[in-house]
């Protein structure tokens, strides 16, 4: 690929993980002159919303019949669609509370102009389109997104992170909160890629990244109960970034 | 062998000359855990330490290291930046001294690894004594004394550290500090025997290694192994921790806009599902408790086979990093169907 | 003759949000503000959370503004709690406003603003040929993203900043470190005021305005402190933070998906120019001589002087984070632990100044610790109604009436304000406790 | 632990570096079956170009700069110098890369690397070669061996099945084998959806009935997906073969090809030196073998 044409896209999200690509300071301009970036709302407003890309980038996750549809029209015109954000790979925090009536929330909070609406559940990217490459993170760290672009560039997917936080915390030999301070930290069962950011300042994973894949939920969520903590709480916190929605879920429907 | 006996209340002045051997890095503390670090002051070395997160190993064989540079005019050039930078290591236990002994049998035989000798040929060892904790199980593994692999190792007789001189660099160290250094005595010897001995009283774990590859061959069906799946996280604490874990990845960085890159090695762990995965999808430890089967196994059975000794040191590392308990001494003793007042 | 002037998709700004206006003849008929972005209904999602986890998920309404969020919510909880955090942590705390407050000004002037006074698309665009303007407005924001990520462990998002103090304090060298790039910071802050001297005026929307902002016991702090300030051509007026449904009535309107914000039922205006308004009195003569240089008036009835407000900012801040640094290495960090925190029932606000203006987080706790309530009001939401009246003056202000011309005004009306979409959308009615 | 000054020190991670991967050009490409090629591939250096060699069953690692590296096998015969074949799979990073790979590219190679056919067991005793798949890469190295050294083995025999006709690697040349008299060449392909193939159709251990074989002076070498040795195995045995007379040629993970990266490790065994071939007894007394 020579100078691909790029588009870089929201849907539903914080734009952190767009934020993350204009952080890029020191290699924007690098980006810029690899990249030939045609649509980009959020930087630009000179955009070419019809053209072919090869490369689309996309962040957010589906909220409504308004993202499907330009979620849609994104890989149409798109030769590789590539996932960034814990949103677009899993749902993100809005896919939290899976369970809950939707429509009802929006009337809590609209009153009666909330029911024309045009909302739907939190969705991840792949389960509406092919995505050819998922770059997790909430939101996605700088170095993996352009170590990801760089292996585009050069014709190859990245080797996607298998290794869970765990192990880089222990690389940079920060002490495990796990045994020694008895925190919920969720690093066995988070996709590592973040050099363990949280355990290095003494806070535990909050598995902003999602999870691994094999992640031994029975496992921690038995030694989460042996330190303490009750299964709701577990399952609540195991739900906060969605990776792990669905097995959260079980967990909390085998106690009722 | 040389043998002298070195003044403690002397050790700051003697770590003093040897900076000139190169940087001095030794056990600091941080909220009750231990890691080598490049000292700033003699005042942050914590040679009572019991272990470090991390063993020695990450001087040799670190984290992540750059084996090759390529660039589309000059294919692939070795990456020889950190390799020669000199290292005082004041303060490495036995068993961590064993552990290097064992990398050695590895990147030292067959295709001989370049990275790992050139920096074992840099990097200075000053050996310590210690005092067994409740992890410790070294002298089960015949890893609590050092009788090489070292260039200094001092130690305790009280006031003095008896100093052994391991090779040439050890002697050139004891030479450049000159008189702090006296001869040993009798009484000395007399006070290092009773001291060597009262050391072995304190182990509080015991396991017999002895037949030990029999007994893995005949409990491979075994369901403990089922048992330890269930429970293992595939986290690989474990395995970074440990002083004799040498797996790793090798991985291609490609700069952006370019085609030059790193080909960098990284650590890896047989307890990750991706481990033994081939193309197809085909993965030779799918489940979690052949992989965690497959660790103790090489440790303690395949490396025999190997190198004529188990590949654990009885350091206690993955005893204390494991976050569900898993403990390799409980564990042996279970396969060998005999309980230890000490193993949970 | 009816005729209507549509934005369909506001660029260079956070988030989907559109424009509507409506003209009848010369007179606007109609103007609507329209977002659309997705609901993800936070508020919701926080209800019978633990205390310890709203910070994180909330952070998550916006990137740009995610330690304003961070902190407004752990303020709160303290608040409720009833835990008072050490003058060390406050002023780490103000010092991550600075950082935020840097780099989201730096990005919003720099990509999103200038390239709009010059006729570029985006910076992208402009750095062909305005390379070290381009660069100027890289090294700025990459200031304020690295004093983030020293204290709050992360550039957007921050980790660092949790209950009561924070996980771990930043070094000595990191503190070092910053300072050394925080006085490269104050030349290129020189840098900018000239490059902004510059750029062509835009006077054309002009009308009385009501601000609200935060005021702080000392000058110009985003975090400490939190007095509301109401301020209009009648005078003033003080609020107390339990008492902002006082300050704002929020009204839903079909159109959007952010509801509208007034006061006494007007329109007011929050974020830098309205902070400036309010606290003129007490800026350093650095920020004096910014303003001067600018010929920025105070208060001012033009919107677009928000971008020069917030090119002041970038000078206070930057002044003001060195002051602190220098502060931090002279007296010293003391190794606080974070306060632990024993939850009860109860209700905690907290007031603070996100970059964007005023940041309103609220919560109502069981004995557990759980949440019952939550309500936030973000900055962006407060202003809809305020950029709407603007929106409707600057349309009716002009003269040419041409209508591409027309679209570009409202656009560059609506950039000035820098809204924030994503914000917008998670406004909270605070429901009863059970 | 001995002293060693710092230019040898250099010298051994700059000039005695196992892992040194050698600038190679791709001298021919050769499109086989879908998502198959045969690469011919030549040293840039002409001293390495003409002084490496090999034994059959060896494998090399071969590198795609900026992508990475793979094992491959060498399917080319030592007795034919000068360039190596490798017959590729395109199945992930590297294959893709190297598929993309055109005439005159640059590639790297090291090696070669693993035991190879343990060729003093097999001179002079007959050679049976089964292969299925992708498994006649290594084993179509020591076939070439074995015809270019025609005198000092007995009978050669190679058996080898595809899924159709058009998956059957190496094709033309083993069909143009099938008719000689200094060897056996039987083919057979699972189904014939083209209708166009003359030879057997069937399954692979159905060729063993054409076949007769004395055991005792045989050694069997066999090679392809898990399949194959589930079947061709239990009948090598059944025919008599004794553990140690059949060979095989497996595959694992491997990132060093040199005993040091721990991936390909079975049991107490790395495939990459003491394998890839292996005898029947070390997979049956090696855990997870095959
Ligand atoms: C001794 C030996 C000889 C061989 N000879 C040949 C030969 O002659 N011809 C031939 O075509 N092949 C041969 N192979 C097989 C070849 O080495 C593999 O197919 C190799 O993996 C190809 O490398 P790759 O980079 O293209 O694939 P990879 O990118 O490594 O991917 C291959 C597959 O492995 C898995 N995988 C790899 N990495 C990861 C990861 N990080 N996370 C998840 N999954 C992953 C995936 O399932 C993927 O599909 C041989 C192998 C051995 C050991
Ligand atoms: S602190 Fe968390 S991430 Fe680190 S080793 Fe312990 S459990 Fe794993
Ligand atoms: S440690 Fe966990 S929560 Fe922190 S950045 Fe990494 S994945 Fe996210
Ligand atoms: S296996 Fe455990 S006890 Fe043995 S050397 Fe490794 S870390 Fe130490």
């Amino acid at each position: 690929m020579s100078r691909p044409n790029v588009g870089i896209f929201g849907l539903t999200g914080c734009a952190g993980d767009q934020l993350v690509i204009l952080n890029c300071e020191d290699r924007f301009l690098h980006i810029i002159a690899a990249l030939n970036i045609r649509d980009f709302a959020m930087a630009s407003s000179d955009n070419d919303s019809a053209c072919d890309l090869d490369l689309a980038i996309v962040e957010g996750a589906v909220l409504s019949r308004r993202d499907e549809e330009q979620l849609e029209r994104i890989r149409a015109r798109s030769r590789i669609l590539v996932a960034i954000g814990t949103c677009a790979v899993w749902g993100g925090i809005a896919a939290m509370d899976g369970d809950t009536d939707r429509s009802q929330l929006v009337r809590d909070i609209y009153g009666e102009c909330g029911e024309q609406f045009d909302t739907t559940p939190a969705r991840a990217l792949h389960e509406i389109v092919g995505v050819d490459l998922n770059i997790s993170g909430c939101p996605i760290e700088e170095e993996e997104f352009l170590s990801g672009i760089s292996n585009l560039l050069n014709g190859d997917l990245p080797i996607a992170p298998t290794t869970p936080v765990c192990a880089e915390c222990k690389m940079r030999e920060y002490n495990c909160l796990l045994t020694e301070r008895v925190d919920m930290c969720l690093g066995p069962l988070t996709l590592g890629g973040c050099n363990a950011r949280c355990p290095g300042l003494s806070i535990g994973c909050v598995g902003c990244r999602g999870p691994v894949d094999d992640a031994n939920l029975e496992s921690v969520t038995a030694l989460f109960m042996e330190n303490g903590f009750g299964r709701e709480d577990i399952a609540r916190k195991l739900r906060t970034f969605a990776g792990l929605r669905v097995v959260a879920h079980t967990l909390s429907e085998d106690e009722s | 062998m040389k043998i002298l006996k070195l003044e403690k209340g002397k050790l700051d002045l003697f770590a003093s000359v040897v900076q000139q051997f190169g940087e001095v890095h030794a056990p600091t503390e941080h909220e009750g855990k231990f890691s080598f670090k490049r000292l700033n002051s003699w005042s942050e070395a914590r040679l009572d330490y019991n272990r470090t997160v991390l063993p020695p190993r990450k001087y040799f064989l670190p984290p992540r290291e750059t084996l090759f540079k390529y660039r589309e005019a000059t294919g692939y050039v070795p990456a020889t930046e950190d390799l020669e930078k000199r290292v005082v290591l004041f303060g490495v236990h036995a068993c961590d001294i064993h552990a290097l002994n064992i990398l050695d049998e590895v990147f030292g035989k067959g295709y001989l690894d370049p990275y790992y000798l050139t920096r074992r040929k840099n990097i200075t060892i000053i050996g310590i004594d210690c005092t067994p904790d409740e992890h410790c199980f070294c002298r089960s593994m015949r890893a609590d004394f050092a009788e090489t692999g070292f260039d200094l190792f001092l130690k305790d007789i009280g006031d003095h550290y008896l100093t052994f001189v391991g090779t040439a660099r050890g002697d050139d160290m004891v030479i450049a500090t000159g008189p702090l250094f006296s001869e040993v005595t009798h009484s000395d010897i007399v006070e290092y025997k009773r001291r060597s001995s009262q050391k072995c009283d304190t182990f509080k774990l015991d396991l017999e290694i002895r037949d030990l590859p029999e007994i893995f061959e005949l409990e491979y069906q075994a369901d403990i192994w089922e048992e330890l799946g269930e429970k293992c996280l595939s986290c690989g604490n474990c395995s970074m921790v440990c002083p004799t874990c040498y797996c790793y990845d090798v991985a291609d960085e490609v700069k952006l806009g370019s085609h030059d890159g790193d080909r960098v090695r990284l650590w890896d762990s047989c307890l990750f599902a991706t481990h033994a995965l081939v193309a197809g999808g085909e993965n030779f430890r799918k489940t979690r408790s052949s992989r965690i089967k497959f660790r103790f196994y090489h440790k303690q059975r395949g490396f025999v086979a190997e190198y004529g000794r188990p590949s654990c040191v009885g350091c206690g590392r993955c005893i204390e990093a494991c976050p569900v308990g898993i403990n390799i001494v409980g564990v042996i003793n279970r396969l060998r169907g005999v309980e230890h007042a000490s193993t949970d | 003759m009816k005729r209507k002037i549509v934005v369909d998709h506001l660029c260079r700004v956070e988030g989907h949000g559109g424009i509507t206006v409506e003209l009848d003849g010369d007179v606007v008929s109609d103007v609507q503000f329209q977002v659309f972005e997705g609901l993800r209904l936070v508020e919701g999602l926080v209800r019978g959370r633990r205390y310890e986890d709203v910070s994180q998920i909330v952070s998550r309404i916006c990137a740009i503004c995610s330690v304003a969020h961070a902190l407004t919510s752990l303020k709160a909880t303290e608040e409720a709690s009833g835990i008072e955090s050490s003058p060390q942590t406050v002023r780490l705390r103000d010092l991550m406003y600075r950082g935020e407050n840097i780099e989201s000004h730096a990005l919003h002037l720099f990509f999103l603003a200038i390239p709009d006074y010059l006729d570029y698309a985006g910076a992208a665009e402009m750095a062909a040929d305005h390379r070290e303007a381009v660069a100027l407005g890289l090294r700025l924001k990459q200031l304020g993203n690295a004093i983030q990520e020293t204290i709050g462990g992360r550039a957007v998002h921050p980790v660092n900043a949790i209950l009561g103090g924070f996980g771990k304090l930043p070094s000595f060298d990191q503190l070092i470190s910053l300072q050394r790039r925080l006085r490269q910071g104050m030349v290129d802050c020189e840098a900018a005021v000239d490059l902004f001297t510059t750029l062509p005026s835009t006077e054309y929307c002009q009308i009385d305005t009501t601000y609200a902002a935060k005021r702080s016991p000392d000058p110009y702090g985003y975090y400490p402190g939190d007095e509301i300030v109401v301020r209009s051509n009648e005078g003033s007026e003080v609020y107390d933070p339990g008492d902002y449904r006082a300050v704002i009535r929020e009204e839903t309107v079909p159109y959007s998906h952010a509801k509208l914000s007034l006061h006494k039922d007007k329109p007011f205006m929050v974020g830098a120019l309205a902070r400036l308004a309010i606290d003129h009195d007490r800026l350093s003569s650095r920020a004096r001589h910014a303003v001067r240089m600018l010929g920025l008036p105070l208060p001012s009835g033009n919107p677009m002087d928000n971008n020069k407000a917030q090119m002041v900012e970038l000078v206070i801040d930057v002044e003001h984070a060195l002051l602190t640094v220098e502060q931090l290495i002279d007296e010293g960090l003391q190794q606080e632990k974070p306060i632990a925190i024993h939850p009860r029932a109860d209700t905690g606000t907290a007031v603070t100044e996100a970059p964007r203006g005023l940041l309103i987080h609220s919560y109502t706790y069981d004995s557990d610790g759980r949440v019952v309530a939550a309500d936030v009001v973000t900055p962006t939401a407060m202003n809809a109604a305020s950029m709407e009246n603007h929106f409707r003056h600057a349309v009716e202000q002009s003269v040419e009436k041409d209508l591409p011309e027309l679209k570009r005004k409202l656009e560059m009306i609506a950039r000035a304000y820098d809204p924030c979409i994503s914000c917008s959308v998670h406004l909270v009615r605070k429901r009863h406790a059970i | 632990m001995h002293q060693q000054t710092e230019t040898t020190l250099h010298r051994s991670v700059v000039r005695e570096n196992p892992y040194q991967p050698h600038m190679a050009r791709i001298v021919r490409v050769y499109n086989m079956v879908a998502d198959n090629y045969l690469f011919t591939l030549r040293f840039v250096d002409e001293q390495i170009a003409g002084t490496f060699t090999h034994r059959p069953g060896q494998f090399i690692m071969l590198s795609l700069p900026g992508t990475g590296e793979a094992p491959i096998s060498i399917s080319s015969s030592p007795s034919r110098p000068g360039v190596l074949e490798l017959c590729v799979r395109r199945v992930g990073r590297v294959t893709n890369a190297l598929y993309r790979c055109r005439t005159n590219d640059l590639v790297a190679i090291r090696g070669p690397y693993g035991n190879g056919f343990p060729m003093e067991e097999l001179m002079g005793k007959n050679v049976l070669l089964v292969a299925g798949g992708l498994g006649i890469a290594p084993l179509r190295s020591l076939l070439w061996y074995a015809i270019d050294n025609r005198g000092r083995f007995e009978n050669i025999t190679v058996m080898y099945g595809a899924r159709t006709p058009q998956d059957m690697l190496f094709r033309d040349e083993l069909v143009s084998l099938v008719g000689r008299t200094d060897l056996t060449c039987l083919l057979t392909v699972d189904e014939d959806p083209g209708g166009d193939w003359k030879g057997h159709i069937g399954l692979l251990p159905q060729l063993f009935d054409y076949l007769a074989i004395r055991p005792e002076r045989t050694c069997a070498a066999v090679c392809g997906p898990p399949v194959v040795y589930r079947f061709i195995l239990k009948r090598l045995l059944d025919l008599g073969f004794t553990k140690d007379r059949i060979l095989m040629s497996l595959e694992r993970r491997m990132r060093c090809g040199v005993g040091k990266c721990g991936h390909c490790s079975v049991g107490y065994k790395y495939t990459c030196i003491h394998g890839p071939i292996f005898t029947y007894w070390d997979a049956i007394n090696l855990p997870e073998m095959i």
